[in-house]
């Protein structure tokens, strides 16, 4: 380990070791306050970040921030690393990428090119120096696009999640948030739903409830239902219908061992959801979800501040190719993102860096009610994230989950997105609301009275 | 703007306590959904800050056994909030105090405010329901936790050497259920068990699954882990066929 | 005065007048604590937003916040009331007014309509029910286009105000800074200079600096020295060469006193920029500046809140038909606005207020020192601005403003944000700038080499 | 992405402190440049946050004249940056100790923290330079103000019974000036003047106006004040000829 220094207004700080440098050099959150890994003054995070701009991308490479023999998402980050593509960026510092991804020649294809040759800790190292607007400009850049039985991650398109959960997993109730989310324009990027339950007999009846919907309605779009990784496995070996297999992952070995998974468990459940080979037009079939703070949360962070290991939990997500990967950012709670403020930049910088390496970022653009935080910080994220390209976002019933107790993005606030920057929903699912009657004139989403309605939707409402 | 005056959605609104088919204006919701969800944020909020009655629900537990009171090392709500590890550890009084009841117990029931104090007002009915069902097992007493984290019943079992934990502790308050109980069962707890290796049965409420159900279902999860020697990912919720 | 009421879980909150009414509807802000005048609790705010939804708009006609006799801002907002235009709302609450503003059927021309028959303060109780998307979906829908030498709130356009300043005035310190924000592409909106000293002397020489640069280099635009409007007003008289003559002002006339103006010296200045006859494809020929807080800051504020008084000063600058209204939002400092979240929030208020009563709105986005933010908020609200349609903003080089001690945005800040949104500058400075050879293949602002510059250009870099 | 070998801004950047021709990359700044930015900013917060060296000062201008230390109504920095208020009215102690100074004056010098106590340190040179020209005017003694606004000069002035005030007071750091001092004059100052009645001359520092011309324009400025019997918007520095 070789420690780092800069000099700042006459004092010396010096950084023993690059997850020191990474923490330190972190805009300031609560979780990394937790975890007694922050910088102490704003001078200290300056000097980090100054001494974190001058290391070389290579030292990542030579100084993992885990040990590679402790650590299984080390060994996949380093086995996997790209060389090749990593060579037009070998020889420079954490700053110069900073400068290299804002350059002018720097676009998409190159950006798509240089994904594999990217580590999470340098593009996480890269991203603490950044600037929101930065954060949005390289974002903007890159684009990774996904399928299943809709396209997701075109330019100018904002996928939505149709997430219509309930507190004892009704099916009526179920069913009829999934018609609230149809009827404003959800549900192109999966109709996915946090069971309550863990049993994987209620698990399947709403896998069955959700397919019956999608083809009665002939919706184009893919399922999903948010058990344990473990659970959905069987019920594939049971041959109830899974469109998408779901699992939250974290950055460390010990994080995903306290979610019950390994990188094996995940390979076993990409393996056999490849073998169903249910989508139409793509093969992406795995959801991911994230979000900063779990690991600390399992006392797995290794002393790793939260944005590097959310980076790394990325590295976990590329390697089965998935349809959506989800930063759920505000989602814990203060102990990791205090603020309104801290939800913010943290979602950009996940949403950044997903994109840099390659992965299908969408947000769960979302706060608790124990976290400083209200509708507004909620606008503000979603509106810079949707001028940032992101590829989804989450629709809820009023912005109001009833299971699992916070806010997130309503189905009415991504239209007004929608309807603010010219964003439209995945094409195929375009063309089905169009087909509803949902559009109107504007292609705006405007669902007619209901008695104008197709008849299966119609009946659905009756 | 307004709904028409047969609202289609009113008869799927007895489904579910979600805010679905509001009232809109272009694509931003009508005032009253505005500000009615402002309200509720608002009340939301306060239930966060709630302190836990200790004393009311011991006094409605101590007709069914023993109850103990304990406090975990979060001295305040605020330190609380801040401080998950906290959270997870017993402050050397509580320690003590367990310490002096150590026995050989098969189970502890753990009732913990959690980040919804209020919602503790569910456990007396849902323990009464389940202490039925519970015919062989050795309980230790009630352990009523203040400031507490799920992972504070692992702590609690270790002091009294209780080999099975079920720790019924408010949820994060909702914006349309603000109360709302989880329980988590974690067989041979000890710190640093982690989530793989718990069950949990959540939204425990009247609109989700009732305490007098979620003790039947609670029953059939302490019994499946029993029987066989684990509890977590490992052990599927297999009681509920619909 | 009405009392009004609503009661919230059971509490009854009782507001005596429409001023306690309004301020206790006020999202949070520490002006209206300083002032004793915010809600003492989220309950008790949504409490009186709830009885300020319920409020008609045409008690704001008949229970003025300030006295009729006693202001003649008051005067000025009751006399010029257009009762026609007022006629589709007239018999609507404040919350009907915002389902009205965001309905599908109210565009652009019924906003425009609709301006002369708002009042500041019917448009201040609106804005305080709405949240950040609603302020940037109602204003996208309000244009405001003005004209002196360049076109300025054309749709996709955002402008910027070159702001050159010095400490000591220094010519050539301020014509680098000119040069500097041309070859960025800034100076469209005005090339405004705030002048360190109050000598007639000085500003005058200042005045035939900017005029010669813009004589010199043939650039479409108009030049300003923000000094007071009376030493303006004695060089207008003497044949110095003004543009836009330049005033801060405010939302009562105790405070507009305290700047040491009132409406008939306004009127006067005014009419002598009329007179002059400058512009060259329209007469737009004042200059305004306000931000919220200076009212109470004077001891000024007659128990009303800040927000509100800050629409009042839109009334004012309304009747004098302004080429530019900049509200400087984050400049004074915490004791009005504390964060970033607060200027935020105060920002896209101003800008929606404004662009409903009829103002062509700017936005200095900016912060000092002792406030609790930094550049991320400013990325997050010229984002959230320029998606809504903001006339201009500032440009300042490096962001650092030398001389009024406060950080605003920066040439290159704007570019990011033309870049990211896909706007450009006003058409004939954009052709200006194109003639000149500064605009890259895509039409992005990239000055070449110093050696290619057109030869007047490359001689100011001499 | 670098600037070119020989600079064409270089000679540029001797006439102003302005972050001009900046290295970029994209419409981004250049690494370097934005983190220069950055620790500016985190010193110039640091500035807001000093302690003025009243001691210091009075040290310094003590051969000069008699000195007075008071304090306004905000008892710390927290305070004194939320409550502007309570930084335009003296404390009691204060005003008790200015009382006992009454007197007859034409003048009375305030040095007072402001946004940037540090900046007080160019306050004895400049009245150093000043005095010299200040002949005719009878001086109340130098009053150093803690937590000052400038309106606390109307206070002071009206406590001493002063006929005119110029307080030399700290104005908010900026980046690349995170220390600067303004002065405000005001003639028959009383609690309630307004700013429309002062007049101003801001950055003072060496990047600025340095303050030996400072002295000079103020004389300038209050000699007119003097003569026409008024202060703010309708006198204007006429002094300076260009
Ligand atoms: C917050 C939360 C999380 C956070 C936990 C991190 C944290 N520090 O809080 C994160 C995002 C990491 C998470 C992950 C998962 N969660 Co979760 N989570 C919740 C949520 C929303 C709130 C919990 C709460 O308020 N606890 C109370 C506070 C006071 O206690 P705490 O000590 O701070 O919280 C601990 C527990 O909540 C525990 N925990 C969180 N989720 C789960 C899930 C299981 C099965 C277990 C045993 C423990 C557990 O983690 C926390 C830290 O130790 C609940 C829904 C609800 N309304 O309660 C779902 C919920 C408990 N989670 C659920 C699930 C399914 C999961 C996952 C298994 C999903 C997956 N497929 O990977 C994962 C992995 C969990 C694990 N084994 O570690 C389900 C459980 C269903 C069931 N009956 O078994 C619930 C009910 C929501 C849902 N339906 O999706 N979760
Ligand atoms: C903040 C500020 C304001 C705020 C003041 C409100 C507030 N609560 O602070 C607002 C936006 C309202 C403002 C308005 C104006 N300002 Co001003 N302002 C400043 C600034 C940036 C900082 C002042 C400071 O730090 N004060 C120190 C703190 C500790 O004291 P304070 O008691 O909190 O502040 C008081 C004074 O600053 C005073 N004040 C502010 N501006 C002015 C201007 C004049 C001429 C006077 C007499 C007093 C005054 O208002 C404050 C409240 O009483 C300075 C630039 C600088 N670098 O200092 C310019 C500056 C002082 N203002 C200036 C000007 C020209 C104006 C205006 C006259 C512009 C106009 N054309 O209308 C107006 C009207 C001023 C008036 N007569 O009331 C010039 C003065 C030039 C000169 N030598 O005369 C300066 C130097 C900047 C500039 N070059 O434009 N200003």
């Amino acid at each position: 380990m070789t420690a780092r220094a800069a000099t700042l207004a006459g004092t010396r700080y010096v950084f023993p070791d690059l997850a020191t440098l990474l923490a330190r050099a972190t805009p300031p959150r609560s979780g990394d306050v937790l975890a007694g890994l922050a910088a102490g003054s704003a001078r200290e995070r300056v000097a980090a970040q100054m001494a974190l701009a001058d290391t070389p991308l290579a030292a990542f490479l030579e100084e993992p921030v885990i040990a590679y023999e402790a650590d299984e998402v080390t060994r996949l980050i380093l086995d996997t690393h790209d060389r090749a593509a990593f060579a037009p960026v070998a020889a420079m510092t954490v700053g110069a990428l900073r400068e290299f991804l804002l350059a002018d020649g720097t676009d998409e294809a190159t950006l798509a090119a240089l994904a594999p040759g990217l580590t999470p800790e340098m593009v996480a190292g890269c991203v603490k120096l950044m600037r929101l607007s930065e954060l949005m400009t390289v974002a903007a850049k890159c684009r990774v696009v996904t399928r299943f039985r809709t396209t997701l991650g075109l330019p100018r398109r904002l996928g939505v999640r149709l997430q219509p959960n309930h507190p004892s997993d009704d099916p009526k109730g179920i069913a009829a948030a999934v018609l609230d989310g149809l009827l404003l324009g959800a549900g192109d990027a999966t109709i996915g739903i946090n069971p309550a339950s863990d049993s994987p007999a209620r698990t399947a009846s709403l896998l069955h409830l959700l397919d019956d919907i999608r083809q009665r309605l002939a919706i184009p779009t893919q399922s999903c239902v948010l058990a344990h990784v473990t659970t959905t496995l069987g019920l594939m070996n049971q041959g109830v219908p899974v469109d998408l297999v779901f699992q939250s992952i974290a950055g460390t070995e010990a994080a995903n061992a306290a979610f019950g998974i390994d990188l094996a468990l995940l390979a076993e459940a990409a393996d056999a959801a490849a073998g169903l080979a249910r989508g139409s037009i793509g093969d992406n079939a795995m959801y991911f979800e994230t979000g900063q703070g779990s690991a600390l949360s399992a006392g797995a962070h290794h002393g790793v501040d939260q944005q590097t290991l959310e980076a790394r939990a990325y590295a976990v997500a590329r390697r089965f190719r998935p349809l959506l990967v989800n930063t759920v950012v505000g989602f814990i709670g203060p102990e990791y993102l205090a603020s309104g403020k801290e939800i913010i930049r943290a979602g950009l910088e996940d949403h950044c860096c997903g994109k840099l390496l390659g992965v299908p970022m969408g947000c769960d653009v979302c706060y608790t009610n124990h976290a400083d935080a209200d509708q507004d910080d909620m606008d503000a994220l979603l509106t810079l994230l949707a001028a940032a390209g992101v590829n989804f976002v989450m629709g809820v019933p009023g912005a109001d989950d009833v299971m699992l107790g916070y806010q997130s993005t309503s189905f009415h606030d991504v239209l007004a997105t929608r309807e603010l920057l010219g964003l439209r929903p995945a094409p195929e699912f375009e063309a089905w609301l169009e087909g509803q009657g949902i559009l109107d004139q504007a292609r705006r989403v405007r669902p007619p009275e209901p008695a104008r309605l197709p008849a299966p939707l119609r009946r659905l409402l009756a | 703007m307004k709904p028409p005056a047969t609202d289609p959605w009113a008869s799927l609104r007895a489904h579910t306590p979600a805010r679905i088919g509001l009232a809109r204006s272009g694509s931003a919701l009508a005032t009253k959904a505005l500000l009615e969800f402002r309200a509720d944020h608002a009340r939301a909020r306060d239930a966060v800050g709630d302190v836990l009655d200790a004393a009311a629900l011991a006094a409605a537990l101590a007709p069914m056994g023993e109850v103990l009171g304990v406090a975990s090392a979060a001295v305040d709500r605020a330190t609380y909030l801040r401080r998950p590890d906290l959270g997870r550890r017993l402050d050397a009084a509580s320690e003590a105090r367990l310490a002096a009841h150590r026995g050989e117990y098969d189970l502890v029931l753990v009732i913990a405010d959690g980040l919804s104090p209020s919602a503790t007002r569910a456990a007396p009915a849902l323990i009464a329901a389940l202490l039925g069902r519970l015919g062989g097992w050795r309980l230790a007493p009630f352990v009523v936790a203040r400031q507490a984290r799920v992972a504070l019943g692992d702590a609690i079992a270790a002091a009294l050497g209780a080999g099975a934990v079920a720790v019924l502790i408010g949820e994060r308050p909702g914006l349309s259920v603000p109360v709302s109980l989880g329980a988590y069962l974690t067989w041979r707890p000890r710190p640093g068990s982690t989530d793989a290796e718990r069950n949990c049965l959540s939204n425990i409420h009247a609109l989700g699954t009732p305490p007098a159900a979620a003790a039947q279902r609670l029953a059939g999860l302490l019994a499946a882990m029993r029987q066989r020697g684990l509890s977590g990912v490992g052990l599927k919720d297999e009681g509920e066929l619909l």
